[in-house]
């Protein structure tokens, strides 16, 4: 990392070395900049040279993740998972995987630039526009916005904490707004239902730690906790654990899905029911341990009739019968509220139901069951990202023209919002909208001004990590210099604070303001390590990739009467005048930002296999009463929109239900992203649950046959797979 | 001379007692979830290339491990999906694919006990991927990697592994257990005078896999990982197509059991 | 004997030449002096001469056995020159020696043959020979050669024996 | 003799048929077969060099410059994928391959059986041999991803003194088809002396005349020249069957030898063999039919007798290649294996099931039908159709063996539909280019072989025995 030059100059300084070979051969200086060629042109009988490791964060979710990425002269080669960090334990995701793709994304925004709001960041030939702007200039721009803090506003990604940290003390400093954060991935989460149910219960707004690991039965109720839900890796890990962790017992799993995810597809067993009925059913096996232990009937799961959530699921009730046996059965059994069970408008009834499921199970703080979430080193409490309401309300300021400036950073809301919301056409009562985007996505397309931050791979940073036991502060650093003509923002706003002749930041950079929030833990105890001072401590914070505690402080949930309450779980209500219910969910390869990546677009998807593109999910019987074949491409209207995308017959999904990944469908984003698939966003309504959680599985839809097809690229060979004897 | 290498004379050496082999692997599908991170890792370890939509739709997809799923039952509401299958070269011993190439492109690496596929060897007859009874090969059907052809790449190849050859059009390629870090790891030890241990160091799937589906170590140490773990586990270990006697290297214990 | 002229009898059929020759070889005129020139191969019964000698089967012969030694070399030696072990395979396996020996003797069996048949008949030559295009006809051509002092004996025994043309033989370009 | 067969009267009159429809009882003299023969060489009308000038186009372009692509682009142009690893081109050269069998079989077997009918067509078949293996050939490179490094699978030290890989069925292959190839071609020449004599004889001047003079090696005719060339006539045609029946066997192992089902299986040599030679059959019947009908005065050397001949030989050969098809169907669907069962039920229910169909109504109905009339035997133009239809359905048997067989393997994930691509310009343009090669051959080589003619009526005559003309054969060989 010693040379501190830029992609440019050593264009400039080869073509030098080109015209003047003769001198330069051999030289050191020149070999060092002519090392930067790929591989691919690497003359024969070239040795390779040592590789260099550096520890770092993956910022592809909010995870958390420790990486090690594997370098060689000067570029990122591998990311390996970094094998003492809580989170991963040395291993990775998919996503973590390939982020070196992102580093090295044909589509970047290569420096600072002002542009014409809507006007693409690529040429047709995706040949990224050229940088028009120096930084200085770019930190005047910022200073002469932050001049009126009153009127700006932060809206923020759900990685980079330290940004968020510095933005936040900003705000305390000189009066801008604390930052709002925002993410599709955690939308889909719906971390806010999660943390106000564990309000209700708990008293305690936080975010429950499900130990599935120590747990030998696990029913999930539309928590995906194998794709992308809260820490993939982690509850991937634990996931084998309760599989295999204990060679005596293999854990039993059930998931209560409409339709058969990758997660219900390691179920043992799967029950669709259909959305919006988890809270019930939750409600009624809660029943039905309670009478098979045959104490007294909790006042929570009094009031629910069996037989109807029975008929209501279309299952009998020896199903859910046989299921209160398991749970008599299991040792510490756990239920798992979470993906489209909580998207619904009773998603916090259902989430509560769940809940007191586990409190039924009496599992709170005991292993295999439910603890709150320990909060990261250097956090005082836990910050969940604004729901979908919080930010409806913020894009009725932005309406409003109360915010003359807004600055994005690390989050796409034009695509990622439903387009109900209108985030698109609040943007234009917003004076200017400065986005730090790294790459040409479609909000940084509608700012004035791009001032690029770096790519995770070549910024310094910390994270805080959650799905995992111990506390852990992750730490990030620059693997590689800089690609492009990028500047940290944290950088950016320190300059541009000292622009606008009122107070200065106290710190001389990123750096300088990383260490002093990492000031207060060479203190603290049983850390994975310590230091005398300060500059050794994150010497050490940057080569360990983080520090954590030693010890895990899980905390037990405060037992609430969880059980006492009665819960009224009333019926979901549904949205459009559709005959189908709609079930977007995150694809689990791409995640709810991959889809620049071109690997992540090759690998096919889990169940379907499909890869490259947005596919519907009907069930075969469904689709041959609609007459739509396979490839068809139907259209989906809802009461706020349409898509149209082409049919895959999937046998796991419930007659009455249509499904659909999110994550393509965009109309910038490079040239792997654009112009590829549909985005589902596109047809969800502003509909909310109790806990302002985008409820995106509570609508209806139509579909409409087109007439046109259009061939999924499966991996799959359906000749193979589905039998090639046509049954007509 | 042909002796003194150890080798079989005028008998197949599948007739002599079954060799143990070197490297081996063990796959957990009742553990694996079918995530792709195994895919990815290979991918970004070995420069294999993408191929875009319109060639991946007609099959052309060059992974060198894919993971594959088929139907128990289609029929609602029982519908049943087998276990998730992770799916790459099985490095038999009896290797079909490798009697049959003429120019020796695809031969048995006699002291790693793997097959090896000898990129600037071949010239494409492609008969090895039609006899590999896992089609598990993938043959280079354009120049995917060429910059000329695809400018966008010019950029992301600087992620290219410079310990693995970056292939072109007309040859055929398939999963190395990571010889490059066999042969890394090999060369440590030498240089240390020891044995390669088992555990020192595991292929790209193996180390990126999130629920350890996927184990690789030492074939021929009783006590390696791989070994206890299908000791273990004896009742779900199986290989794969087993009839057919290429004696894999690769042990799958069986999920949902 | 004296100097010896070359003639040419042009028969219009087998028949009439066969009794040329014999008239010849009454007239006490040796085998090796005298030879028939037909469109179509004539057994040399017919023609009453002697059977003519080929080495073409033996050089054959030849050919095959060293095609065979190839053979084995291709399947056997090389193997054990450069020895690569591919996966259920013998290193000198039989059944792939059995393949490519047969090949390789019939390519050398014939390929000799062929050259033989070269060889033994001296093709090619492009040098003058004695020669008429009628042959080509169908007429058949007794081309031998006597002492100029006896060759009106000759020709009148020709004549009787039904050649329609005795003449000095020109060797020309064919 | 020639002089026993001069027309004698007929006591019965018409009931006798007459001997004389059959070209050895119907002798001319030598001289005015050779000037028919010239003649047919040398008259040509100008729709000849204009087909010519379009199959000449047609090869410049749908071979010449789809190759250039398909070698610049790279494989990924045709249409195989995975599992379909093999297409189209090997399709080809199995075919060609197969045409080329009909030539030996009918100049060597025939020759070696003295079946007497064969006399004028051999030539014919024997360059269809040549011919054929030619395109054979150029499909296989065509099928090579890298195919500028064929040379490493010959059999030579190439680079690091690496040799080819003879545990390799592809590699008994490239010995079988050189060898072949080799001999058939001199086997052509062999008989081909005689008459490049003759020819040089009757040309003058020009680059002609230089052209037979070089090729006819001074052959006058002697009695050395003749044993020495009969000599090795008679090697190569008892030593050329084996090679023939090895190469079509070969052929099938590259099949039989891979770990597939459907294909593994032992009947495939002799199946393969009779499938070639049906094929080939019925691509003889389609050339005489083609000379007869365009060639001046070859009305006179190729008659009905030759059609039946060949169509009895059809018939024959149709037969046992429905015997040999039912065997490799019938012991795999009886034995039950999974996977064999699963690929004969793609070829009959799959998505390509109407090619199966076709075959077996072109392979078996179409002869069984037709050809067991000595009355439509002998009609060209029928014989002609039939070849035409049996060459479609034996094109189809090995289409339906390669790309879509093996779409069936061990891995139902990955099965997948073939859909030829740049295969189809350049399968016509082989075609063109075997046509081009014998439209050309026609101009430069006499297609009959005079002196076997004529060496063939020297020996017949007709002998009146009793109250009937029977015709007899004098051994004069």
């Amino acid at each position: 990392m010693s040379e501190k030059i830029s992609r440019r100059d050593f264009l400039k300084l080869a073509s030098v070395g080109a015209a003047t070979t003769a001198v330069l051969t051999g030289c050191g200086p020149a070999s060092r900049y002519v090392q930067r060629e790929p591989y691919t042109k690497m003359p024969e009988y070239t040795y390779n040279g040592l590789s260099t490791y550096y520890a770092t964060t993956c910022r592809e979710c909010a995870a958390g993740c420790g990486l090690i990425v594997r370098t060689m002269q000067g570029r990122a080669i591998k990311v390996e998972g970094n094998p003492n960090h809580p989170v991963n334990l040395g291993k990775t995701c998919a996503r973590g995987q390939v982020t070196l793709q992102g580093l090295y994304n044909p589509n970047r925004v290569r420096g600072p630039l002002k542009h014409k709001r809507g006007e693409a960041l690529y040429n047709e030939k995706y040949e990224d526009v050229a940088s028009n702007m120096k930084w200085e200039d770019a930190f005047q721009v910022v200073a002469d916005a932050l001049k009126s803090p009153a009127e700006v506003a932060f809206l923020m990604g759900t990685t980079s904490d330290h940004l968020f940290d510095f933005i936040s003390d900003l705000a305390t400093v000189t009066g801008v707004p604390a930052p709002i954060r925002f993410g599709a991935a955690s939308m889909f989460e719906t971390r806010a239902t999660l943390s106000k149910a564990a309000e209700d219960l708990f008293g305690q707004a936080t975010m429950p730690f499900f130990d599935i690991g120590n747990a030998d039965l696990v029913l999930s109720f539309g928590a995906n906790f194998l794709e992308t839900w809260i820490s993939p890796v982690a509850y991937n890990r634990a996931y084998a654990k309760m599989r295999r962790g204990n060679p005596k017992v293999r854990g039993y799993f059930v998931q209560f899905e409409s339709r058969l995810s990758q997660t219900a597809a390691k179920a043992d067993e799967w029950i669709p029911v259909p959305p919006g009925s988890e809270g019930q059913v939750a409600l009624a096996i809660g029943r039905l341990v309670a009478e098979a232990k045959g104490v007294t009937i909790p006042g929570v799961f009094e009031s629910v009739d069996v037989k109807g959530v029975a008929s209501a699921i279309g299952a009998n009730v020896e199903t859910l019968e046989n299921i209160a046996q398991h749970i008599l059965a299991a040792a510490n059994p756990i239920a798992v509220p979470g993906g489209a069970a909580l998207g619904m408008s009773n998603g916090l009834s259902n989430a509560e139901a769940v809940l007191a499921l586990n409190a039924l199970f009496d599992n709170y703080g005991k292993p295999g069951g439910i603890f709150i979430s320990p909060l990261s080193p250097n956090e005082d409490a836990y910050h969940r990202p604004a729901s979908v309401q919080e930010m409806s309300d913020f894009i009725g300021q932005m309406k409003g023209g109360a915010i003359k400036t807004l600055f994005i950073h690390g989050v796409n809301p034009v695509f990622e919002l439903p387009k109900s919301l209108g985030f698109e056409a609040a943007l234009a009562n917003v004076g200017t909208v400065i986005s730090f985007a790294t790459f040409p996505d479609e909000t940084a397309v509608q700012a004035d001004y791009v001032f690029p931050d770096h790519h995770g791979l070549e910024s310094w940073g910390y994270q805080r990590a959650t799905g995992s036991t111990l506390s852990v502060l992750s730490g990030a650093q620059p693997v590689v210099v800089p690609f492009y003509d990028t500047r940290s923002t944290v950088d950016v706003l320190i300059a541009a604070m000292g622009l606008t002749g009122g107070q200065a930041s106290p710190f001389k950079d990123e750096v300088e303001f990383i260490q002093s929030k990492l000031a207060n833990l060479i203190s603290q105890a049983d850390g994975s390590f310590t230091a005398p001072e300060i500059n050794s401590f994150s010497a050490f914070f940057q080569q360990h990739g983080g520090w954590w505690k030693t010890t895990t402080d899980l905390a037990s949930p405060s037992a609430t009467d969880a059980l006492g309450t009665s819960l009224e779980v009333s019926a979901s209500e549904f949205a459009g005048q559709g005959e189908f219910f709609f079930v977007p969910f995150v694809s689990p390869t791409l995640g709810a930002s991959g889809a620049n990546i071109p690997w992540l677009q090759e690998l096919g998807d889990p169940n379907t296999t499909v890869m490259w593109n947005t596919w519907v999910e009907i069930n075969p019987h469904t689709a041959e009463e609609l007459g739509i074949e396979d490839d068809d491409v139907v259209r989906i209207v809802s009461e706020t929109g349409a898509v149209e995308a082409s049919v895959y017959k999937y046998p796991g999904i419930r007659p009455d239900t249509i499904a659909m990944p999110f994550g393509q469908g965009h109309t910038a984003y490079g040239i792997y992203a654009q112009g590829r698939g549909v985005n589902p966003a596109d047809v969800l309504g502003a509909h909310f649950n109790e806990a302002g959680d985008l409820a995106f599985a509570g609508i209806k839809v139509k579909v409409e046959k087109t007439g046109k097809k259009r061939e999924l690229a499966r991996m799959e060979g359906k000749l193979g797979v589905y039998g090639f004897i046509e049954e007509k | 001379m042909a002796t003194e290498l150890g080798m079989p004379a005028f008998t197949n050496q599948s007739q002599e007692e079954e060799p143990v082999g070197r490297w081996g692997m063990v796959i957990d599908q009742d553990l694996c979830t079918g995530c792709q991170a195994c895919v990815a890792a290979c991918s970004m370890e070995n420069n294999v290339p993408i191929v875009g939509e319109d060639d991946a739709s007609y099959g052309r997809y060059m992974h060198w491990i894919r993971i594959e799923r088929l139907w128990e039952n289609t029929e609602y509401p029982e519908v049943k999906m087998t276990q998730f299958q992770p799916m790459l070269c099985q490095q038999c011993h009896n290797a079909p694919c490798e009697p049959v190439c003429p120019v020796y492109a695809s031969v048995h690496s006699m002291s790693e006990d793997l097959n090896l596929q000898v990129y600037n060897r071949c010239v494409g007859t492609r008969y090895c991927g039609n006899n590999c009874p896992y089609q598990v090969r993938s043959f280079n059907w354009l120049d995917y990697q060429d910059e000329r052809i695809h400018p966008e790449l010019v950029s992301l190849h600087n992620h290219a592994n410079p310990d693995v050859t970056v292939r072109r059009r007309g040859v055929m390629e398939k999963c190395t257990f990571c010889i490059q870090r066999i042969h890394k790891a090999e060369d440590k030890a030498k240089s240390e005078g020891r044995e390669v241990e088992d555990g020192e160091f595991t292929t790209a799937c193996a180390q990126a896999c999130p629920a350890n589906a996927i184990t690789f170590g030492r074939l021929d140490d009783p006590e390696s990982g791989i070994n206890k773990l299908a000791a273990a586990n004896r009742s779900r270990a199986g290989h794969a197509l087993e009839e057919l006697r290429t004696l894999p290297r690769i042990t799958y214990l069986a999920g949902g059991v | 004997m004296s100097e010896a002229i070359t003639l040419l009898a042009m028969f219009e059929d087998i028949e009439p030449a066969s009794e040329g020759v014999e008239k010849l070889q009454q007239l006490g005129l040796n085998d090796d002096d005298m030879n028939v020139i037909s469109g179509i191969p004539v057994k040399h019964t017919i023609l009453g001469r002697p059977a003519a000698i080929t080495y073409v089967s033996r050089i054959g012969m030849f050919g095959a056995i060293l095609g065979m030694f190839l053979g084995i070399f291709f399947i056997y030696g090389i193997p054990y020159f450069y020895p690569l072990l591919v996966g259920g395979q013998a290193i000198f396996p039989i059944p792939q020696g059995i393949i490519i020996t047969f090949e390789m003797t019939m390519l050398g069996l014939m390929g000799f043959s062929f050259l033989g048949m070269f060889i033994d008949s001296g093709f090619p030559s492009y040098t003058p020979k004695e020669y008429t295009p009628e042959i080509s006809d169908g007429k058949v051509a007794l081309l031998f050669s006597c002492p100029v002092s006896e060759q009106e004996k000759f020709i009148d025994a020709l004549k009787n024996a039904g050649a329609v043309t005795v003449a000095p033989a020109e060797a020309r370009h064919l | 003799m020639t002089t026993i067969a001069k027309p004698i009267a007929r006591p019965h009159g018409e009931e006798h048929e007459d001997p004389r429809q059959y070209l050895m009882h119907d002798p001319l003299p030598r001289g005015q077969m050779n000037a028919m023969v010239m003649e047919s060489m040398h008259e040509t009308s100008p729709i000849f060099w204009l087909i010519t000038a379009v199959l000449a186009a047609t090869v410049v372009f749908s071979l010449g410059y789809e190759w250039y692509i398909l070698i610049m682009q790279g494989q990924g142009m045709a249409g195989v994928t995975r599992p379909d690893y093999w297409g189209v081109f090997l399709v080809n050269t199995v075919f060609w391959i197969g045409i080329s069998h009909a030539g030996t079989f009918i100049s060597a077997i025939l020759r070696v059986l003295k079946v007497e009918s064969r006399r004028p067509f051999t030539r014919a078949a024997e360059l269809m041999t040549t011919f054929g293996l030619v395109q054979a050939g150029l499909s296989i490179f065509m099928h090579l991803g890298r195919v500028w490094l064929v040379y490493w699978m010959f059999p030579i030290p190439n680079q690091r003194t690496i040799w080819p890989d003879f545990h390799s069925p592809l590699m008994w292959d490239l010995m079988a088809i050189t060898t072949y190839l080799l001999c058939s071609t001199m086997y052509l020449f062999l008989p081909l002396i005689p008459d490049l004599a003759m020819a040089r004889d009757r040309t003058e001047g020009g680059w002609l005349k230089q052209f037979y003079k070089i090729l006819a090696l001074g052959f006058r005719g002697t009695e050395g020249e003749w044993k020495n060339l009969t000599t090795a006539m008679n090697i190569f045609a008892f030593a050329i069957i084996p090679v023939m029946f090895s190469v079509h066997t070969i052929v099938s192992w590259d099949f039989a030898m891979a770990t597939r089902p459907g294909w593994n299986s032992t009947v495939f040599g002799p199946y393969f063999v009779i499938g070639a030679l049906h094929s080939g059959m019925a691509a003889v019947a389609i050339v005489l039919f083609l000379l007869r009908s365009t060639m001046k005065h070859y009305k006179y050397f190729i008659r009905p007798e030759h059609f039946n001949t060949i169509g009895m030989l059809m018939l024959l050969v149709s037969m046992a290649w429905a015997y040999f098809y039912f065997n490799d169907y019938l012991v795999p669907w009886y034995g039950g294996d999974v996977w064999d069962k699963l690929f004969q039920e793609y070829a009959e229910k799959g998505p390509k099931a109407y090619l199966w169909y076709t075959m077996l109504t072109c392979n078996i109905a179409v002869p069984w039908l037709i050809l067991w009339n000595r009355k439509w035997r002998e009609t060209p133009w029928l014989l002609a159709i039939a070849g035409i239809l049996i060459n479609v359905g034996m094109y189809l048997e090995r289409y339906i063996i390669i790309p879509v067989g093996v779409t069936i393997n061990r891995m139902p994930f990955t099965w997948r539909q073939y859909e030829p691509r740049i295969e189809v310009p350049m399968t016509v343009g082989t075609f063109a280019f075997f046509l081009l090669l014998y439209m050309l051959a026609s101009r430069l080589i006499p297609l009959i072989p005079v002196w076997e003619v004529q060496e063939g009526q020297e020996a017949h005559l007709i002998r009146k025995i009793g109250k009937a003309e029977i015709s007899t054969l004098s051994d004069m060989e």
